[in-house]
């Protein structure tokens, strides 16, 4: 990928598959399976630089169902910054989060009918939030206790939330994407009208997975949409090191599927982009891959310094386009906030999350026994064994 | 009862149960129109179409992802992977995924699909046609692994490791795929999971294995009978979990072990029985367990015959470890 | 891939992928990294169907060099046609040939210069002979005996040819891919003026492999010639349920890789495809992913009946487009050519193929010890005691 | 001497072979740069250049598989896979290529390199973070496995494999990469491979482990010395091909056998290491030879601690094997 300009210049030329074809199952005539692919290369938008709308783009929300999102938003960022603070105190010990990419996240979830299922990656609480888990199932997974949906087994932000419709997060990179393929798939055999949203970085376009899933989806025509959040970095690794192509998103020409790019700190284009791609994908016209254009504004994660390979300047470049800033001016330009109400929700969050984090200290570790449960549906006699010897032996310093 | 070969009883086993439940679906490279490379999903695609039985890219990575979601889904995937020598394109969705998905969501998300695979040597097949990697899968935990030996197991186990409520290797010997022939029950059966099963009793010495080279413990069992060893033999049939019970009993009762199978010796399953046996019935050996084993090489063309543990090697093994 | 016209008749739209440029590492401007993927949908032709050249295409071969190939072409056929009734006659165990597709074979083999590697798949015997290696060892190699350069290890055609800078064919698809792109980036690094031609069926697009090498090479301008043999079928899988890309060549796109589809039966046009893509590589500008339109005229292996899968008729129809025939009206037509000379190179070669297999079959099997061999440099302590363990016990019935 | 951490040791080495070799690269994901999540690779980057220190896409297969191409061509790659657990996107390259290129080939072709991969618990890793997955490459024929545990061995090690002729995966224990500290010369020394090293000498047990656990084993060991019980722990350093003689030799002097590893128990190389305990010295068991090792469950996060093989779990099997 190239390094340019900055996002939101603009850019305007466009460019789709539209090739001529020739083929050599030659006996077997017939015209071209189905539409060509279109691949865009212009970054769709809907929020402008002055605060305003764009009418030709505006997916023209509901007032309040935007000043939700923006809640959404804005709640996402205080529990991530929280979370740091815990990650340093010591009482967590992990946190990856979504700093700078809330628009992706939120806006692309707000854009799933309440049928489609999301395989996310791991940035994407905000998403799972959202869709209903109560705050304190997901504080509770970041300390690993007895109450935590994942029972203490996965690290912090692997969370689970099935009857949200929500996948479970591993840390594999790319492996949720050819599951949400199968899914789609299967789902559209059972003539079942739902779609599946899957999270991933722009790193692992490069992941086997990736090429399985796109090259599966396109085939078979699932109903899956592929949400690159293009955040700039895979850990130390740029973008522009990630690939050779100009964008992510005319990856998809490959596998002869739509494929779009759309700024990611932009709400509005993000809801109105994942809510057609969605539409179509339910009119039986396949799956898209969309490029979010986004930035990390933090660290890859708690254990990360990004201050070792990256510049000031270039995420100070990026503040300047951050997601829950644009939102609030939008916002405030149409008299639909104010100071005081982003100070009450802040406030209202972070006591929220101070109370689950008091009840989540308070609660204890999985028990022992629970180690062994779930690796198969009913327990088999090795595991009894061990299972038992276990318990019946000493406890280790430290034991939680 | 009709006389079927392994194809014919598997064949069928996918038949009925895909009469019986519209969520199993098979998919893979070649399985559809032209019924696998063995012909093993042979009719199924006319029968129940281009949607249930699914020619796919060639993806084995595909393959699995995609079986793996459908599953998440609620549908019964049963994958075909041409030959296990082709597994490894999958084996992260297979180790990291699959093994894992109901213990790290907490029980909310069950992958439940059978994978199907042709395993073994025996068809001059080279490094990339003959290997059986069982042991890469149950070191994993969360897998269930199986492997028939006569088309009555085949057809039954094949419908109990589809109505399992866990994920499972189905590894298919392909050796016997029509050498090994017998009668098999029309309509519905099954065939318990981690039951081995005693196919020749004897009280000298246990002998251990699976899928073709049974055949082969059997013929060098009754080889050392006319010297006068009677050798019992265990058809583990499921590898894992392994029907430790029946081992036990078996060695509690001869004192002496030999474990046959085709993979490479080190680190293979043959290994972890005898570290079993050890914990299990140590005062009951009466001579050092002993393995008969491919060699720790690449599975080799011309020389395979020699490679695999074939009845000449059993047999050695067996009146020397009964003479001990 | 659509299924619409004979390959031939006349294509001409194309289409570079030269988009504007949207980044977004903002702080680090700059100019592209380098030029924008070209990606033709042009079949690239030389060899017109009145049997003359293009001149506005003709790479202008030497006559004689023409003749030498076409002479090579018609060697693998025979060489083909008799190993089917060997392993029909149980002599050898198999045999995976390239019945139809001499024309990508010969042609890319011969443009490559001599530094250039081959990292074959599995139907290139006849680049292994261009490119010098004796008959005779071809021959061993399908019977596996004691002097098969891999030692009777692996099946019939899975040769190597190291002093012929020629791989070690492997079953396994798609593994060579990234091995070449590694040996090319390599002497790169090392400022040797070398290439690499990797060959590859179009199901093997689908591979893990090809993502992979494909976007190391474009990321890191590695030298590779990226050979898809597009010869409609992946055993039983039509080419066009592989993917649903319009082409195969389109998916360099996705890797800002330069694509190029090339009348895969036209021996010119491969020559002069191929040159020109390693003259490319070698100037520094990186990989090419070739697209060769061809046929399989037989089954995939002598495993395989092609009748349970797809039409005589459109078998019938690639005859009429036969790269041997093709050739051989060309020659003929220039006075290069006669009946009696065919029927001297293929009596020639049935002569010296039948010493060979008589050779070869009165060549013993690899000795026992040789099967413990090369598992590492020096042989450990446990394969010593396998190696004796099984020399001091009985031999196998059936035993070599 | 200078003190050292394992990371600095493993980083010296490391510069120490690329100063001498120029045919020497290494490549992975945030290894140039950044020097690694780890930074074992810290500062290469600045004095060799990207070229020899290459930050790689998000691709392991990539990663492996192109390393491979660049060893056939003669270069000495030292790819980095950042942790053990994400190898599996390239086992098939591993297996399937790199394991049996000299073999198939008939020696033609080589494909010399040393894989680096973090491995182990004890980081609050979760599933994905403390994996140890030798037994996986173990069984299959053609590659090397070095596991070192402390840092003089580690450069040591490291500096014998990237010298070896054949294909080596090198596991680091990420659980003692800083805490492990000791002397380690300036300069150019290896320690050889295939080599074990008896870490403590005794006469009543033998304890045989690798990587981490190693400190583990000495801990309980030193606490059954308080007891009379005189444990000889034996660090394997290469666990393929592995040293038998040295644990034979222990075994033949003590009788009793505890094995520990990190990985899950069954099919691990724990299992290997009995049966061929059994088949070399038999009759010298006085006890039936026992393993701690982590569960056959995938890793845990919140009871990491209860899941590895510490101390606390290894002494009672000390105390009860050399009780028996
Ligand atoms: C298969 C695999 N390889 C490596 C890693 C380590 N790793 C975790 S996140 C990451 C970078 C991901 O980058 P990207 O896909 O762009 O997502 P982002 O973190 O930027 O959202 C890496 C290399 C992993 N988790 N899985
Ligand atoms: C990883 C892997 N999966 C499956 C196979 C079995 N197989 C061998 S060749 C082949 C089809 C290859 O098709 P294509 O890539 O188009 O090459 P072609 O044979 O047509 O030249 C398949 C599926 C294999 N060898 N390797
Ligand atoms: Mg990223
Ligand atoms: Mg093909």
């Amino acid at each position: 990928m190239s390094n340019s300009v900055l996002l939101g210049i603009g850019e305007t030329k466009t460019m789709s598959a539209t090739p001529t074809t020739t083929s050599h199952a030659a006996a077997e005539s017939g015209a071209r399976k189905g539409e060509p692919p279109q691949v865009s290369f212009d970054v769709f938008r809907v929020l402008r630089d002055d605060g305003t709308l764009d009418p030709a783009t505006d997916p023209k929300l509901a007032d309040e169902h935007v000043v939700d999102l923006y809640r959404s938003m804005v709640r996402t960022r205080v529990i991530d910054e929280r979370l740091v603070v815990l990650q340093r105190q010591g009482r967590i010990g992990f946190h990856i989060g979504s700093l700078g990419e809330e628009a992706t996240i939120i806006g692309s979830a707000a854009a799933a009918r309440p049928q489609d299922w999301i395989f996310p990656c791991y940035r994407e609480f905000g998403a799972l939030l959202l869709r209903g888990m109560p705050l304190q199932r997901y504080v509770d997974n970041m300390f690993g206790n007895a109450n935590d949906p994942v029972r203490g087994r996965q690290m912090p932000d692997h969370y689970t939330g099935r009857q949200y419709k929500f996948g479970s997060v591993s840390s594999p990179i790319g492996t949720q994407i050819t599951q949400a393929v199968g899914f789609a798939w299967a789902a559209k055999m059972k003539k079942d009208d739902l779609a599946t949203l899957t999270y991933f970085g722009e790193g692992a376009t490069s992941s086997n997975e990736f090429h399985c899933g796109m090259n599966f989806a396109a085939v078979f025509k699932a109903p899956t949409i592929f949400l690159c959040r293009n955040n700039g970095w895979a850990i130390s690794v740029p973008a522009s090191k990630q690939s050779a192509s100009d964008t992510f998103a005319e990856k998809a020409i490959a596998y002869g599927m739509r494929g779009v790019r759309c700024d990611g700190n932009d709400l509005f284009a993000v809801y109105a982009t994942v809510r057609d791609a969605i539409a179509r994908a339910a009119a039986g016209e396949g799956p898209t891959l969309v490029e979010l254009l986004t930035y990390r504004l933090s660290g890859h994660s708690t254990s990360d310094d990004p201050k070792a390979y990256r510049k000031e300047q270039e995420v100070e470049g990026w503040k300047l386009k951050d997601p829950v800033v644009r939102m609030r001016a939008y916002l405030q330009k149409k008299g639909l906030w104010s100071e005081q109400k982003q100070a009450q929700v802040e406030e209202e969050t972070d006591a929220a999350l101070k109370a689950c984090v008091k009840a989540a200290e308070e609660t204890p570790a999985p028990s022992l026994e629970s180690m062994f449960d779930d690796v198969f549906a009913e327990m088999p006699w090795h595991l009894r064994e061990q299972r038992d010897e276990l318990l019946k032996g000493p406890r280790a310093k430290g034991h939680h | 009862m009709p006389q079927m070969n392994m194809v014919q009883a598997i064949n069928d086993a996918l038949r009925l149960e895909m009469r019986r439940n519209d969520k199993v679906v098979i998919l893979g490279e070649d399985v559809g129109k032209v019924g696998g490379v063995f012909r093993v999903t042979a009719g199924l695609y006319d029968e129940f179409g281009e949607d249930r039985v699914i020619d796919t890219p060639l993806s084995e990575g595909g393959i699995i992802g995609a079986a793996i979601g459908m599953a998440l889904y609620g549908l019964v995937p049963i994958p075909e992977i041409q030959f296990a020598d082709f597994i490894f394109p999958a084996y992260d969705q297979i180790v990291s995924e699959l093994a894992k998905f109901r213990y790290r969501s907490g029980g909310e998300y069950v992958s439940k699909l059978v994978i199907r695979t042709p395993m073994g040597g025996g068809i001059r097949g080279g490094h990339y046609h003959s290997q059986s990697p069982e042991s890469q899968f149950i070191h994993v935990a969360g897998l269930k692994v199986v492997c028939p030996t006569n088309p009555y197991d085949a057809k039954g186990l094949l419908l109990a490791s589809i109505r399992d409520p866990d994920p499972v290797l189905f590894f298919e010997p392909k050796r016997i795929y029509r050498a090994a022939k017998g009668e098999v029950p029309e309509g519905d059966y099954t065939v318990p999971l981690s039951q081995a099963s005693v196919v020749r009793p004897g009280k000298h010495l246990t002998v251990i294995s699976w899928g073709a080279m049974i055949y082969e413990a059997l013929d060098a069992a009754n080889q050392a009978a006319a010297k006068g060893i009677e050798a019992e033999v265990i058809d583990l049939r499921t590898l894992w979990p392994i029907d430790i019970d029946t081992i036990v009993e078996s060695v509690k009762k001869t004192g002496r072990v030999v474990v046959v199978h085709e993979a490479p010796k080190s680190c293979g399953l043959g290994g972890e029985i005898i570290a079993m046996i050890n914990e299990k019935c140590f005062t009951h050996l009466e001579a050092p367990p002993v393995r008969v084993t491919g060699f720790d090489t690449p599975f080799p063309y011309t020389l395979e015959l020699e490679y695999l543990p074939l009845a000449h090697r059993i047999l050695p093994a067996i009146v020397e470890t009964a003479a001990y």
